[in-house]
């Protein structure tokens, strides 16, 4: 129910709720906190790829001065040492074998860092090397040494208790999905075109690590402050692992200092508990930038992808075969290799599709969520390819890309929610933001590309809104701030329905104990999903209110309106205190909304249809030093389909921040494995966008036709504007140079290869692969 | 010679945000740990810990420096502006004003390191180019915003002097 | 990953050279930086103790030494193994030594590949090589000297 | 997170030399500690304690001092991107200082300390070189003087002895009419090259009588390029716009190139060509009068 007349709150850029706490300072992180008799952990990590752990000699660390546990393996005898949402293969330390360069072998909790630092100097530990599996390639070569052996207890995912590993393989998890006539579509085709292409390790690098503080109380209670996307996730994780009912379980999550994807799901939260536990006092686990680098990662990627046109353009077959590298342990991977691969057909009409991809273990830092959520890795991809495609049958790239785009209310998928945007609209409109029709200026060229996302479906969340005796408003939400705005929407959603000013609106901090359940920040789902909780929440207690007034006033509650605090009829103007004086007999009590949205398993190919589609489609405009390689994004253009932004400054920043962390993997960023060991675990060796690399000319637009599921009409963004960056500049850089590049990062080095391998045999392929040449 | 045995400590007086301090700290103590842990001054963050990000900027006799590598004895004498001493919540520093009107704070983790090396930009240079403030900002990691509506918070702040 | 290969041409016959390789306080010699070395088990494992400087930084080794190819007198591979407690860092190397007859005496094919892992490794990453190909090329003429003299 | 340590603050070089000597490598120097506190930090150096020569007196002026330009080892770069000195002398050079890594590093990072840790990417390095850079040694017994390219040996290894501090580096200024650039070209946090070049020329004439050459990053030390500065000598600048690329040539051919995360060996061979002949252009041009501003992409050009 919306309120009637303009919008009061929704629509407006107000000022972030958070704003004034973090331009003072006095906004508070995980690294903040400190309890009373606080103990700081550091871990010992195994400097091998892949090896048997032979022994683990603690004596001496024990007996350090200041140390208030050391644990191995052998000391989580109390509890279920393992931990994954999709596989539960990870276990808190090692136990027989080390996984990958950095997989942690012995946990300290010490009085203070440095004497944590002094006692991991006194532990022994000695390996004996395995060979390991460091690429896609050896990892699926025939008889490659398993980075895991023998079968892993399922995680907690219903959908993914039918996990299909390949026994034997290192593959811990496959996907299918066809329809029409398969690969029998390409019978059709006119053009069949087939190429491979390769997406980097990259980091997520949110500048605040990961970090997470356990405390057990008297009664066996375990409460966890986290810095964390999704805490009810880690509730189901730590209730498993330590044998207790959620209901003891209690984890609060104060702002995070970025998250990306790379906070979701269990990462230091059972270390911390299971030292808590031992030392008898808090622990804070606090990584560092290198830690995090030995955390999580985006899951690389090798995709092979046929697609198959009619004479006259139409896409007839889609096939996509996608190796997902996840990294030493699945995480929440084997979700990314479906979610990525599902739209390998992107926004267009395709007859017969077969897709298939496998999540493949390498002896890595573990791959898992981040943003786009597979959807980058394969869309550098196919949209790469639809360029090749236009130029084969020589049409115009946007054109061919109209001409296949699904329409507003068309099917994507049976069972799957249709399509709710107009595609047209956002594809004209990133045209015209690129100046597509001008002809580009010399020694420049423009490349487009698009995308569209599910979000995670099923999933479940739930808001509650308190109007307390004042006529201020509590929301109760579990979503997690982590710099995308969430609670400044959560607040102008509650403040718009309940007619009530923004400043008299309060979002509580997320805390399992207390907000309600929602499953994940993350999949740009908050705004549509939790948002429309936070709107039936609001809308509960309006009803409740118009119920009052109604027998209060004698008229039937259709009779009245809300208006600014109050219920209005006729004449009579009853303020919300005054309607809880009535209610209650007295000033004080609450009015109590619920609000909860949980759409449930449908036949979509995915177990849930998705509640929007994210599309974002993406322009850039490119030059190139052709000396150097180097490559400059001169302008960009970046158009999401948001429905309707609640908070459009928010959007813009969103947008914005989502094509320069795309710029990153596009131009500059990956991590060089060399002999099992990752070279540049730091930022002097990892180079992520700086202000310099902004393109001077950066336009951000929104579509908004109000068709979104969300509250007002609104859909999701967030993740869209970081996919199409890099077709788009390689796209781009295809149509100056003839030259096609499959490898990502296109670092100057990379291209100048590729500039001077065409220049030495012109008649060659356009591209060669190479080797690996140095980043 | 002046010398600070190990392991043991000395004393150092430093102007913080414009209240004098008294600190005994020991010669490897960091000037962010000081200030975070001892001072409970939580603004300056730790995050790559190798002078590249800008997350520990605080300003040293109005310079920016690098808290995270910068031992505290080093400080005895001078004067340390943090986050906490721009401005309050009743008067804030035009450039945290600006900051917020251009939505140039997301999660906020690299906004006090922006906001003080901006501070000391416009005390260099009043009225800076665009270019000047991407230079100025070279050390100035953003993972969030991708740095636009940074960029035009400081050059907001620039127009008005 | 290191890798270093040098061909030297030393005055000496491969079964004087053959001796020498096998005379461990001789050999220490030649390796730069090679401190303790003795023979646990004769002809087949040593432990020696390698310290390098890099700029500040010093790396020193405690090595065991194992000869796990022989081929007289034609060839033998050493690998070695150890881990400085200081510096976090564990070093693997394997050395090969192939030696054929030449006009001059004898060719020494010098084959080294190694690896340096923790921090040194990583951040020293293309010193390290360099570094290497300094320290074979030191131990040739090393070599060569104690042959000829 | 640092282990601890004792700082000694000698305010005499002796004082310093005195803990040098007895403390041996339990002991390192530090004056803005922006190299050497990292290197500690990520536990690839343990020292027992720190000499900090911050408080030894005239170790942080820049003067003229008998036709040279005198820079302290304790100036920080931020000093020498100011110093009126430097701006009479060798402009230049202050102008390359302003883009040393970021600005909190160039507040409290010291020249000598930035010579002394020798890092293969140093940008003062390669330009000093140009400069015909001297570095002053002080130790109790005395100072003495050597050649930049002699006092850096190779990557982070120099010729300081255990009793000796850097006083200072020395360089001589180019004659007047000298045209002089340098440019630095990388993506990552330091350089993948960096290049300075000097053409003299004399009174009057158009033709360039001498040239300084020198690059570095690309190797483990920055060196000078002998034959590619003969082969300047005695073109005129018509000469030199025409052929830059044959001396680019023979750079690239002389440079000692090593591979690392900025770049494969081939590669930096590659960008010494294609920038010592960009450099030479513009130095070319500013001897002619003009003030060329190319830009390049990751390149600054000062």
């Amino acid at each position: 129910m919306s309120a009637p007349g303009p919008l009061r709150v929704v629509g407006r850029s107000v000022r972030r709720t958070d704003a004034l706490e973090k331009v003072t300072g006095r906004a508070r992180y995980l690294s903040d906190l400190e309890f009373p008799g606080m103990a700081h952990a550091r871990l010992l990590r195994s400097p091998y790829p892949r090896a048997r752990l032979l022994r683990v000699e603690v004596a001496r660390a024990r007996a350090h001065p200041g140390v208030h546990a050391v644990l191995t393996a052998a000391d989580l005898t109390w509890c279920e040492p393992f931990y994954g949402p999709a596989l539960r293969d990870r276990p808190l330390l090692a136990t027989d074998v080390v996984r990958y360069e950095g997989d942690p072998v012995v946990a300290v909790a010490a009085v203070d860092e440095a004497t944590a630092v002094e006692a991991l100097d006194l532990v022994e530990v000695d390996y004996e090397e395995l060979p390991a599996v460091m690429t896609l390639e050896e990892a699926l070569a025939p008889g490659a040494p398993l980075v895991h052996a023998g079968e892993p207890l399922a995680g907690h995912f219903s959908d993914l208790s039918t996990l299909r590993a390949r026994p034997g393989t290192n593959v811990c998890h496959q996907f299918d999905y066809a329809r029409g006539r398969g690969a029998g579509g390409f019978a059709e085709a006119a053009l069949t075109l087939e190429d491979t292409y390769t997406f980097p390790r990259v980091q997520h690098y949110s500048m605040e690590p990961h970090g997470a503080i356990a405390a057990w109380d008297a009664e066996g209670g375990l409460t966890v402050w986290a810095s964390t996307q999704n805490p009810f996730s880690v509730r189901a994780e730590l209730a498993k692992m330590f044998g207790l009912p959620a209901s003891r379980i209690r984890i609060a999550v104060p702002l995070l200092g970025g998250g990306f994807g790379g906070k979701t799901y269990a990462k230091l939260e059972p270390l911390a508990a299971a030292l808590a536990r031992v030392a008898g006092r808090p622990v804070r686990l606090q990584a560092s930038v290198e830690d995090a680098f030995r955390t999580v990662r985006r899951c690389s990627s090798r995709v092979r992808v046929r697609l198959g046109f009619r004479r006259d353009g139409g896409l007839v077959a889609v096939q996509c075969d996608a190796d997902f590298d996840v990294g030493a342990y699945a995480d929440i991977a084997p979700r990314v290799i479906q979610k990525g691969t599902y739209t390998a057909t992107g926004p267009y009409r395709v007859p017969n599709v077969v897709l298939h991809s496998n999540a493949v273990y390498t002896n890595t830092t573990p791959g898992g969520a981040f943003r786009g959520f597979g959807v980058p890795q394969i869309v550098w991809a196919v949209e790469s390819m639809m360029d090749i495609a236009a130029e084969r049958l020589g049409r115009d790239p946007v054109d061919l890309r109209r001409q296949n785009l699904l329409a507003h209310g068309e099917e994507f998928a049976r069972g799957d929610t249709p399509v709710d945007g107009k595609l047209e609209e956002s594809l004209s409109r990133v045209a015209e933001a690129i100046r597509w029709h001008q002809a580009p200026a010399a020694g420049r060229a423009k490349g487009v590309a698009v995308m569209m996302k599910a979000s995670v479906a099923p999933s479940v969340s739930e808001a509650i809104v308190r109007l307390h005796a004042d006529g201020s408003a509590s929301v109760l939400v579990s979503t997690v701030e982590m710099g995308q705005g969430a609670r400044t929407v959560m607040a102008q959603i509650a403040a718009e329905v309940l007619a009530i000013p923004l400043a008299r609106v309060t979002v509580v901090p997320p805390d399992t104990s207390i907000t309600p359940y929602d499953q994940t920040t993350s999949s740009s789902r908050s705004t549509t999903m939790v948002g429309r909780a936070v709107q039936d929440a609001a809308a509960d207690v309006v009803g409740q209110l118009l119920k009052i007034a109604a027998a209060h006033l004698g008229v039937p509650a259709g009779a009245l309106a809300v208006d600014d605090a109050a219920i209005v009829g006729g004449q009579r103007r009853l303020g919300y205190p005054e309607l809880l004086d009535l209610h209650f007999g007295m000033r004080g009590g609450e009015l109590i909304g619920r609000g909860v949205v949980a759409p449930g398993r449908t036949q979509a190919p995915l177990g849930g249809s998705t509640p929007f589609w994210e599309v974002a489609m993406g322009g850039a405009e490119i030059s190139l030093d052709e000396e150097t390689g180097a490559i400059v994004v001169e302008a960009y253009a970046s158009v999401a389909d948001v429905g309707r932004c609640i908070n459009p400054q928010q959007c813009e920043a969103q947008d914005e921040g989502a094509v320069m962390q795309g710029l990153g993997h596009t131009l500059l960023e990956e991590m060089v494995y060399e002999g099992g060991v990752l070279l540049n675990a730091n930022l002097v060796g990892y180079r992520v966008p700086r202000a310099e690399d902004v393109p001077a000319r950066f336009d951000s637009v929104f579509v908004e036709n109000a068709d979104g599921a969300g509250p007002f009409g609104a859909k999701g963004v967030g993740e869209g504007g970081l996919v199409p960056v890099s077709p788009a500049v390689g796209n781009a850089l295809a149509r100056l140079t003839g030259i096609r590049l499959r490898e990502l990062p296109l670092t100057p080095e990379r291209v100048w290869r590729a500039l001077r391998a065409r220049r030495e045999a012109p008649s060659a392929a356009p591209t060669t692969r190479g080797d690996r040449p140095h980043v | 010679m002046n010398v600070i045995p190990i392991r043991s400590s000395c004393s150092i007086r430093v102007t913080v945000n414009g209240r004098p301090v008294e600190l005994d700290v020991r010669p490897e103590a960091l000037l962010l740990d000081v200030l975070r842990d001892r001072l409970q001054l939580k603004g300056a963050k730790r995050s790559c810990d190798m002078q590249v990000c800008g997350a520990c900027t605080v300003l040293l006799d109005g310079a920016p420096v690098s808290a995270c590598t910068f031992l505290a004895v080093e400080a005895d004498g001078r004067e340390i502006v943090t986050v906490e001493g721009l401005g309050t919540e009743e008067r804030l520093d035009p450039l945290q004003e600006a900051f917020i009107d251009h939505a140039a704070v997301q999660c906020g983790f690299c906004t006090a390191g922006m906001l003080l090396t901006a501070k000391a930009l416009l005390a260099e240079d009043p009225a800076p180019t665009r270019q000047r403030v991407v230079h100025y900002l070279r050390g100035n990691l953003c993972r969030c915003t991708g740095y636009r509506k940074i960029v035009e918070a400081i050059l907001a702040c620039a127009h008005e002097r | 990953m290191i890798r270093v290969t040098r061909d030297l041409d030393v005055g000496a016959t491969p079964e004087d050279l053959w001796a020498l390789l096998w005379d461990v306080p001789r050999m220490v010699g030649c390796v730069p930086g090679c401190v303790e070395a003795r023979e646990v088990e004769p002809n087949r494992r040593y432990e020696a103790r390698l310290t390098q400087r890099v700029g500040p930084i010093t790396l020193s080794v405690p090595l065991e030494v194992t000869v796990s190819k022989v081929a007289a007198p034609s060839g033998l591979t050493l690998e070695a193994k150890g881990r400085d407690r200081l510096l976090g860092a564990n070093v693997s190397l394997s050395v090969t030594l192939g030696v054929a007859p030449s006009d001059t005496g004898s060719r020494v094919r010098v084959e080294a590949e190694g690896r340096i892992l923790g921090k040194l490794g990583a951040l020293g990453h293309g010193v390290i090589q360099r570094k290497a190909e300094e320290v074979i090329d030191e131990f040739g003429a090393r070599l060569r000297r104690a042959v000829e003299r | 997170m640092l282990r601890p340590f004792a700082l000694y603050r000698p305010s005499t070089v002796g004082e310093a030399a005195e803990v040098l000597v007895r403390e041996g490598p339990d002991a390192a120097l530090y004056a803005g500690g922006t190299e050497v506190l990292l290197i500690l930090k990520e536990g690839l150096l343990r020292v027992r304690s720190l000499v900090d020569v911050k408080r030894i007196p005239g170790l942080d002026e820049i003067r003229r001092d008998d036709g040279h330009l005198s820079i302290g080892a304790t100036a920080t770069h931020r000093a020498l991107e100011r110093a009126p000195a430097v701006h009479a002398h060798c402009p230049i050079v202050a102008g390359v200082a302003r883009h040393v890594a970021n600005i909190r590093v160039r507040t409290i990072g010291t020249v000598g300390g930035n010579l002394a840790f020798a890092d293969p990417h140093s940008d003062l390095a390669t330009l000093f070189l140009a400069f015909d850079g001297v570095v002053r040694l002080a130790s109790p017994s005395g100072e003495r003087d050597l050649p930049l390219a002699e006092f850096v040996r190779g990557p982070y290894e120099t010729a300081r002895r255990d009793d000796e501090i850097l006083a200072a580096v020395r360089l001589a200024p180019w004659p007047a009419g000298t045209a002089g650039a340098y440019v630095k070209f990388g993506v990552h946090e330091r350089p993948t090259l960096g290049v300075a070049v000097a053409l003299m020329r004399g009174a009057g004439g158009d033709a360039v009588t001498d040239a300084r050459l020198a690059v570095g990053c690309v190797g483990p030390r920055p060196q000078r390029l002998p034959e590619a500065e003969a082969r300047v000598r005695g073109w005129s600048l018509a000469d030199l716009a025409r052929h830059a690329g044959e001396v680019a040539a023979l750079a690239a051919r002389d440079v000692d190139a090593v591979g690392d995360l900025h770049g494969s060996a081939e590669y930096k061979r590659e960008m010494t060509r294609v920038f010592v002949q960009r450099i030479l252009l513009v130095a070319g041009a500013r001897a002619a009068g003009r003030d060329p501003h190319e830009r390049y992409p990751h390149t600054v050009i000062v």
